[in-house]
C-alpha cells in the first residue's frame, strides 16, 4: 500500500527546476484569496519563474459551506434554496437540477406550461450571466468600461426577474412540482423589449472588445486546451465547446423544451481563451433566439401541480440528473433510503472541474496570461467550494 | 506540474468525436458574423489599418455614450424614494396578512415553521387561550437568518404570509432583526368575527410589539443549551460505548492489524 | 447503447460485476482490485468510450459499516452513462486511484478523502481540498460530530 | 506679432541687484505657487478623471459631496490624510518613506520648465527639452524603491515592470521629441513655441510630425503606465503593482503624482506638437491669425492640455490592457524603428530646408 497523505506547504515546497540557462530563481506567490481576478475567495499558489507561471496549485475550500452535509439534515425542498448560492449566476439552472432529480425519482408530473417557464427564465438567466461575465472579462483585461455596459443590460433581466420571481439573485423559483409563481403579466411585453433592447446592444459589445485588436492579440492562441485533455480533465459547457466538441446537454439529452426550439451549438476549434470568448458571445445570440421562439408560445395550464406543503417521498435508490448551466454540467447525486429527506446528496459542479483546467491551460503564459484564462473559464467560486 | 507523471500520454485518451450532430453546429471560432476580418486577413499594412480602426470604434462606443448623458442609469437612491417602485412580489420582508379590522388568520399550524429551511420561523401559542383551544402568542421571523426562499408563503394554506418590498430593514443591534409578526395575542379571524361584543373582543386580544421578538429567541436559547447539553453527553456516551464493543470485536477477532491509516493523519 | 446491452457489454469485460439494483442509470458492482483494469477498458473499448468521469463520490452506509463509492461515467461521444460501485470498508477504506485513467479523479478524490477519508492508493498527490491539512475528522461520514455543527431545533 | 518671453527666474534675477530679500521673498512664493498650481491641478484631475470616466460608463460619478460632487476629491484627500500610516514590518523603512517623495520630486522638478504662457514660465533653460526628458525620469526611481522597498512580490513584480516599461518607452519618447528638435532648431521650450508661430509642428512638418505625435502620445502614456499601459499597478493582475503596501498619505503621493504625470505630458504633448501657447496661426492668413491673437496664450495652452488630457482619459477608459511581452514588442518592434525612420525622414527634410509654410 503506497498511500501517502500529504499537505499544502509540502506540495509548494519542492526544489526549484529552473530551466533557465541564466540562474533566475523561481518563487512561489499567493494569489488570493484576496484577488481582484480570482473573483471572490479562491487562491492559487503560483510558482513564477519572472513573469511566467511554471505552476498553479489552486487551493479551495475558502468558501465552503457544507451544502452537502447540509442538505442531509432538511427535506427535498428545502434543499432547493441551497443551490441557489452555488452558482449564484445560474441560480435558476440550479434549481432546476435538483428539481429534476427529484420529480424524475418521486414520479412527480409536469405540463408544457412549466417546462416552458422553466425554459425561459433559464435562458434568460444564461444571457445574463455571459453579460455578467463578458464585463467581468473586461475588466480583468484591464478594460474598466465593458463591465459597465454589461452589468447595466444585465440589470434588465434582473427588473424581469424581479416582477415575476420576487429576487434578483438566488431566486429558488423552481420548485418540484413546478414554479413558485405564474409569470408576471408584464413578462412577456418586458422579455420582448428586452430583447429588441439586447440585440441593439450587441454590436456595441463586439467593437468595444469583440474586434479590439488588444482584446485579440491578448486572447489568440492563449491558454489552449485540446479536446482529448478538455474532456479527460472533466471540463463541461463552454470550456469543453471552445475546444471542439459540442457536447451541450441542451442538444444531447434534451430537458424542458429545449427538444422543440431550434438552436445551434456554438463550438470553437483550438479551445484557446478567443474560442471560450467567442463561444459565450454566440452562445448569447443563441439564447436569445430560443427565447425569441418561446416567448409567444406558452402553453396554457396550471404552474404548481402538486401541494406545495406535501411532504415529497423519493423511492430508495440511486438518483442522477444533469443540467446545462452557463458554466458547463451541473449533476445533481440524489441517494435516497426512502425518507423523505435525501440520504446523500451530491452536486457534481461545472466549476470544480473546469477550474482543473487551469493548471493545464495557464501553466507556461504570463501572469497576464493566467488572469485572461481564469477569466475565460468564467469561475464562480461558491459554485467550485460548495 | 507533477500531473504530467500522472497522466497518461496523450495518445492512450480515447480520441472523441464531436458528438452525433443533431443539426448543424454554428461553425468556427472566430468567423463571427464577418465582424473581425482584420485578423484573419493578415496583411501586414492593412492589418495594422485596421487593427487601428478596431481601436477608434471602441472609442466610439465610449465616446458616444459620454456625448448622450440621457443614457445613464445611475439611480440615486435616498434622493428617488418617493418614486422608487419595487414589484409587488419582491421579497424584502415577510409581513402577515390582516384583514381590514387587524384581524390575522393563523391557525397556528405550524407548517411554515417546519418549512422554513433554517428555523426563520418560532412560533409560540398562547398559554391561556381566550377564546378558541389554539391561539397564537407571537410569531417572530428572524430577517437575520432568512434566506428569502419564499418557502413559508407558499406553504402557507391560509394565506397569512406574505414578502413586501420594505427593504430598509438595516439596524444596528441584530437583536432588532427578530420581528414579531403579528399584531396581536389571540384567536383568528373568524373566531373573532363570531364575537359580537366589541369588548369580549378587545379582551380576547393583546397587543404585540415588532420588537419582542429577541426577548423570546433568548428565552428559546437558554431552553435549548440545557437540553443540547443532556443531549451530547447521551451521544458521547454512546459513541464510547459503540468504540468499545468495536475494540472487543477487534480483540475477539485476534487478528493483529495496522491501525488505519486515516486515524492518523486526520 | 441501451441499458441492458450496456450492462451486458460491461459485464462481458468484467465477468463478475454485478447490477445494483434501486439505481436510475445502469449501475454495476465491481470490486475495488478490477476498478483501474475495468476503467482502462471502458474507457479505452470502441464501443463504450466512456470518456468523461462526470462525478465520483461515496455514500456513508453507516448501518451496514461500509462506503459505497460512485463512479458516473458519461461518453461524450456515444452519448451513455453508467455508474460503477465499489464498497469498502469504513474503517479501512482504501481503493487505488483512477488518476491515470481519468486525471479530474485528483480532484474528485482528494474531495472523497477531505470529506470521508477513503484513501486512495497510489493517488500523487493526496491531501485534503477544502479543510485544513490539520482538520480533525471527516465531515461527510454519518457519524462526524464537532463543536460548529448547529442542530436542527425539534 | 512678437511674444516677449519673460520667466519668472528672470524676473527673481531683475530683483536680485536691488533687493535680494524681495527675491528670495518672490523665490518662497514661486515655490509655494507652483505646489498649490500642483496640488490643485491633481485634484481637479482627479475629479475629472472621476466624473468623465463615469459618464463614458452611462454612471454619475460623484454627486453628493457639494455639487454635483466637486468637494468629493477633496473630502477624500481629507480621508486620506487622516487614515493610518502603514509602513510593513518586513519593508525597508527608509526607501519606503522616501520613495513616493522621490516620485512626487520628479514631478515637481519637470513643472518648473514647463510654458504656460510667454510670462508664466518658472525657468526657461536653453536645455528644456533635455532637462524635463530627463528629470521625469526620475519618477521611475520613486517607483522602483516604492515596489522593492515593500518586501512584496506583488509589489516588486509591479516595480520591475514599471521599470522596463518606463525605460524602454523613454527611448522612443525622446526619438519623437526630436523630430521637434530637429525642425525648431532648439532646445528652448519656449524657443520651440515661438517656433510654431506659422503652424504647429504636428502638420508642419511633412508628416513626420504627425507620426512623431503619434509615438509621443503612446510612448508617453505607456510612461506614465495609464491604461492601455498600466501594467505596473495592473490592478486585475498585480492587485495594485508597485504601491500594493501603501496607504493614507503616501498613496496620495503616488496617486497625485500619478495625475500630474498626466498633466505634464499633456502640456509637454501640447508644448511640442501643438503650440503650446502659441495662437492657432495658419501661415500668413493675418486677418485669421489677428482674430486667434485675441484668445490670450494661456488660455490656449489650457485649452490645447485639456483636450490631450481628454484623449488620454479616453484611451483609458476604452482599451483594456497589454501584456507585458506585447508591451516590449510594440515598443522595441514597432515604435521604435518607426521613430528612427521617422528622425531620418525629417532631418532629410530639415537639410533641404522645406517646410509647408514660411517660417
Amino acid at each position: 500500500m503506497s498511500v501517502h497523505v500529504s499537505t499544502l506547504q509540502a506540495r509548494i515546497s519542492g526544489e526549484s527546476t529552473a530551466s533557465s540557462p541564466l540562474s533566475t530563481e523561481e518563487y512561489f506567490v499567493n494569489m488570493g484569496p484576496q484577488h481582484p481576478s480570482t473573483h471572490g475567495v479562491l487562491r492559487l499558489v503560483l510558482r513564477l519563474d519572472g513573469e511566467t507561471v511554471r505552476e498553479v496549485v489552486p487551493v479551495l475550500g475558502y468558501i465552503h459551506r457544507g451544502i452537502e452535509k447540509m442538505g442531509e439534515h432538511g427535506n427535498y425542498r428545502q434543499f432547493v434554496h441551497l443551490v441557489d448560492r452555488m452558482d449564484y449566476l445560474s441560480a435558476l439552472a440550479n434549481n432546476w437540477a435538483v428539481t429534476m432529480v427529484v420529480e424524475k425519482a418521486a414520479k412527480m408530473e409536469t405540463n408544457d406550461r412549466i417546462q416552458a417557464i422553466r425554459t425561459l427564465v433559464c435562458e434568460l438567466q444564461r444571457i445574463q450571466s455571459h453579460q455578467l461575465w463578458w464585463g467581468v472579462f473586461g475588466m480583468d483585461l484591464g478594460a474598466f468600461t465593458p463591465f459597465f455596459y454589461g452589468l447595466r443590460d444585465r440589470e434588465q433581466i434582473c427588473d424581469i426577474f424581479e416582477k415575476t420571481i420576487g429576487a434578483r439573485l438566488t431566486m429558488n423559483y423552481i420548485q418540484p412540482g413546478g414554479v413558485m409563481y405564474d409569470i408576471h403579466p408584464d413578462f412577456v411585453k418586458d422579455v420582448k423589449a428586452f430583447l429588441t433592447y439586447f440585440k441593439s446592444k450587441m454590436p456595441e459589445y463586439d467593437a468595444l472588445m469583440t474586434e479590439n485588436v488588444i482584446i485579440q492579440e491578448r486572447l489568440r492562441g492563449i491558454g489552449k486546451l485540446s479536446a482529448e485533455r478538455a474532456i479527460a480533465l472533466g471540463a463541461t459547457g463552454p470550456v469543453l465547446r471552445a475546444s471542439g466538441v459540442a457536447h451541450d446537454l441542451r442538444k444531447s439529452e434534451p430537458y424542458g423544451l429545449y427538444s422543440q426550439v431550434d438552436f445551434d451549438v456554438p463550438v470553437g476549434t483550438t479551445g484557446d481563451c478567443w474560442d471560450r470568448y467567442w463561444v459565450r458571445m454566440e452562445e448569447m445570440r443563441q439564447s436569445v433566439r430560443i427565447v425569441e421562439q418561446l416567448i409567444d408560445n406558452i402553453p396554457e395550464g396550471k404552474t404548481f401541480l402538486v401541494k406545495p406543503a406535501a411532504k415529497i417521498k423519493v423511492p430508495a435508490g440511486v438518483h442522477y440528473s444533469h443540467v446545462e448551466t452557463a458554466r458547463g454540467v451541473l449533476g445533481v447525486l440524489l441517494v435516497s433510503n426512502g425518507k423523505d429527506a435525501p440520504y446523500r446528496i451530491h452536486c457534481r459542479t461545472p466549476n470544480f472541474n473546469n477550474l482543473w483546467c487551469i493548471g493545464e491551460m495557464a501553466t507556461g503564459g504570463r501572469i497576464g496570461d493566467l488572469v485572461a484564462t481564469l477569466s475565460s473559464i468564467d469561475i464562480v467560486v461558491p459554485d467550485i467550494d460548495r | 506540474m507533477p500531473a504530467d507523471s500522472v497522466l497518461p500520454p496523450a495518445e492512450s485518451v480515447a480520441t472523441p468525436e464531436v458528438l452525433p450532430p443533431p443539426e448543424k453546429h454554428v461553425g468556427v471560432g472566430g468567423a463571427i458574423h464577418g465582424a473581425v476580418p482584420w485578423i484573419d486577413k493578415s496583411g501586414a499594412v492593412g492589418g495594422v489599418f485596421r487593427a487601428i480602426r478596431s481601436l477608434f470604434g471602441g472609442m466610439k462606443i465610449t465616446g458616444g455614450y459620454l456625448m448622450r448623458p440621457s443614457t445613464v442609469v445611475t439611480q440615486q437612491y435616498p434622493e428617488n424614494r418617493e418614486t422608487l417602485k419595487l414589484p409587488d412580489r419582491f421579497r424584502a420582508q415577510l409581513a402577515f396578512n390582516h384583514d381590514d379590522n387587524g384581524y390575522h388568520k393563523c391557525t397556528l399550524c405550524r407548517i411554515c415553521e417546519e418549512a422554513c429551511p433554517n428555523v426563520s420561523i418560532i412560533i409560540t401559542g398562547r398559554e391561556k387561550p381566550a377564546v378558541s383551544k389554539k391561539e397564537l402568542d407571537s410569531f417572530v421571523w428572524r430577517l437575520d437568518s432568512c434566506t428569502f426562499c419564499n418557502t413559508c408563503v407558499i406553504v402557507c394554506p391560509f394565506n397569512v404570509l406574505r414578502f413586501d418590498g420594505t427593504f430598509e430593514s438595516s439596524v444596528y443591534d441584530r437583536r432588532l432583526l427578530s420581528y414579531t409578526l403579528n399584531q396581536y395575542a389571540g384567536p383568528v379571524a373568524s373566531v373573532l368575527e363570531k364575537l359580537e361584543d366589541p369588548e369580549a373582543r378587545k379582551a380576547a386580544m393583546e397587543a404585540r410589539d415588532p420588537y419582542s421578538g429577541a426577548a423570546i429567541i433568548a428565552a428559546l436559547v437558554e431552553k435549548q443549551k440545557a437540553t443540547k447539553i443532556a443531549e451530547r453527553a447521551a451521544r458521547e456516551a454512546a459513541k464510547a460505548a459503540r468504540v468499545a464493543a468495536k475494540a472487543a470485536a477487534a480483540a475477539a477477532a485476534a487478528q493483529p492489524e495496522a491501525p488505519p491509516e486515516a486515524e492518523n493523519v486526520g | 447503447m441501451e441499458a441492458p446491452n450496456l450492462i451486458a457489454a460491461v459485464q462481458a469485460l468484467q465477468p463478475d460485476a454485478t447490477v445494483r439494483a434501486q439505481s436510475d442509470r445502469p449501475t454495476l458492482i465491481v470490486p475495488a482490485h478490477a476498478l483501474v483494469a475495468l476503467a482502462t477498458r471502458l474507457r479505452d473499448d470502441p464501443a463504450l468510450r466512456f470518456d468523461l468521469l462526470e462525478t465520483h463520490t461515496a455514500v456513508d452506509w453507516l448501518d451496514e459499516d461500509r462506503l459505497e463509492l460512485l463512479y458516473l461515467l458519461t461518453s461524450v461521444p456515444l452519448g451513455h452513462h453508467l455508474t460503477l460501485s465499489v464498497s469498502v470498508d469504513r474503517d479501512a477504506p482504501v481503493v487505488p486511484t483512477l488518476c491515470k485513467v481519468y486525471p479530474i479523479a485528483e480532484w474528485l478524490e482528494r474531495e472523497a478523502y477531505d470529506m470521508f477519508g477513503i484513501l486512495y492508493d497510489d493517488h500523487p498527490d493526496l491531501r485534503r481540498l477544502f479543510l485544513e491539512d490539520d482538520w480533525v475528522g471527516f465531515p461527510l461520514r454519518k457519524d462526524y460530530e464537532d463543536d460548529f455543527m448547529l442542530e436542527r431545533p425539534e | 506679432m512678437s511674444w516677449p518671453v519673460k520667466t519668472i527666474a528672470e524676473r527673481t534675477g531683475d530683483l536680485l541687484p536691488g533687493s535680494p530679500w524681495t527675491a528670495s521673498v518672490y523665490v518662497l512664493l514661486t515655490i509655494l505657487a507652483v505646489t498649490a498650481f500642483m496640488t490643485v491641478t491633481g485634484l481637479v484631475l482627479i475629479y475629472a478623471e472621476r466624473k468623465i470616466a463615469a459618464h463614458f460608463q452611462c454612471r454619475l460619478g460623484p454627486m453628493r459631496v457639494g455639487w454635483h460632487g466637486v468637494l468629493q476629491t477633496i473630502a477624500d484627500a481629507l480621508k486620506l490624510l487622516l487614515k493610518e500610516d502603514i509602513v510593513p514590518r518586513d519593508a525597508d523603512a527608509l526607501l519606503h518613506i522616501l520613495a513616493p517623495v522621490l516620485s512626487f520630486a520628479g514631478m515637481l522638478l519637470v513643472m518648473i520648465a514647463l510654458p504656460m504662457s510667454p510670462s508664466l514660465q518658472v525657468a526657461d533653460m536653453n536645455i528644456g527639452v533635455l532637462y524635463v526628458t530627463a528629470v521625469s525620469g526620475l519618477g521611475v526611481l520613486g517607483i522602483l524603491l516604492g515596489g522593492w522597498s515593500s518586501n512584496n512580490k506583488w509589489s516588486l513584480l509591479g516595480a520591475m515592470r514599471a521599470g522596463a516599461q518606463i525605460i524602454s518607452y523613454e527611448v522612443s519618447a525622446t526619438l519623437a521629441l526630436l523630430v521637434v528638435v530637429l525642425f525648431s532648431g532648439t532646445l528652448q521650450l519656449s524657443g520651440i513655441v515661438q517656433s510654431q508661430e506659422a503652424g504647429w509642428w504636428i502638420w508642419r512638418a511633412h508628416g513626420c510630425g504627425i507620426v512623431a505625435f503619434a509615438i509621443f502620445l503612446i510612448a508617453g502614456t505607456a510612461e506614465i503606465n495609464r491604461t492601455p499601459f498600466d501594467l505596473a499597478e495592473g490592478e486585475s493582475e498585480l492587485t495594485a503593482g508597485f504601491h500594493t503596501e501603501y496607504s493614507g498619505l503616501r498613496f496620495s503621493f503616488f496617486f497625485l503624482s500619478e495625475f500630474l504625470n498626466m498633466f505634464v505630458l499633456a502640456a509637454m504633448t501640447s508644448t511640442l506638437f501643438l503650440g503650446g501657447w502659441m495662437p492657432l496661426h495658419i501661415g500668413h492668413f493675418a486677418v485669421f491669425n489677428g482674430v486667434m491673437d485675441i484668445i490670450p496664450p494661456g488660455l490656449w495652452f489650457t485649452l490645447k492640455t485639456t483636450a490631450m488630457i481628454f484623449l488620454i482619459m479616453w484611451f483609458r477608459w476604452t482599451f483594456p490592457r497589454l501584456r507585458v511581452d506585447q508591451l516590449m514588442r510594440l515598443e522595441w518592434k514597432i515604435l521604435l524603428p518607426i521613430g528612427f525612420v521617422n528622425l531620418f525622414v525629417s532631418a532629410a527634410c530639415v537639410v533641404t530646408g522645406c517646410y509647408f509654410f514660411a517660417r
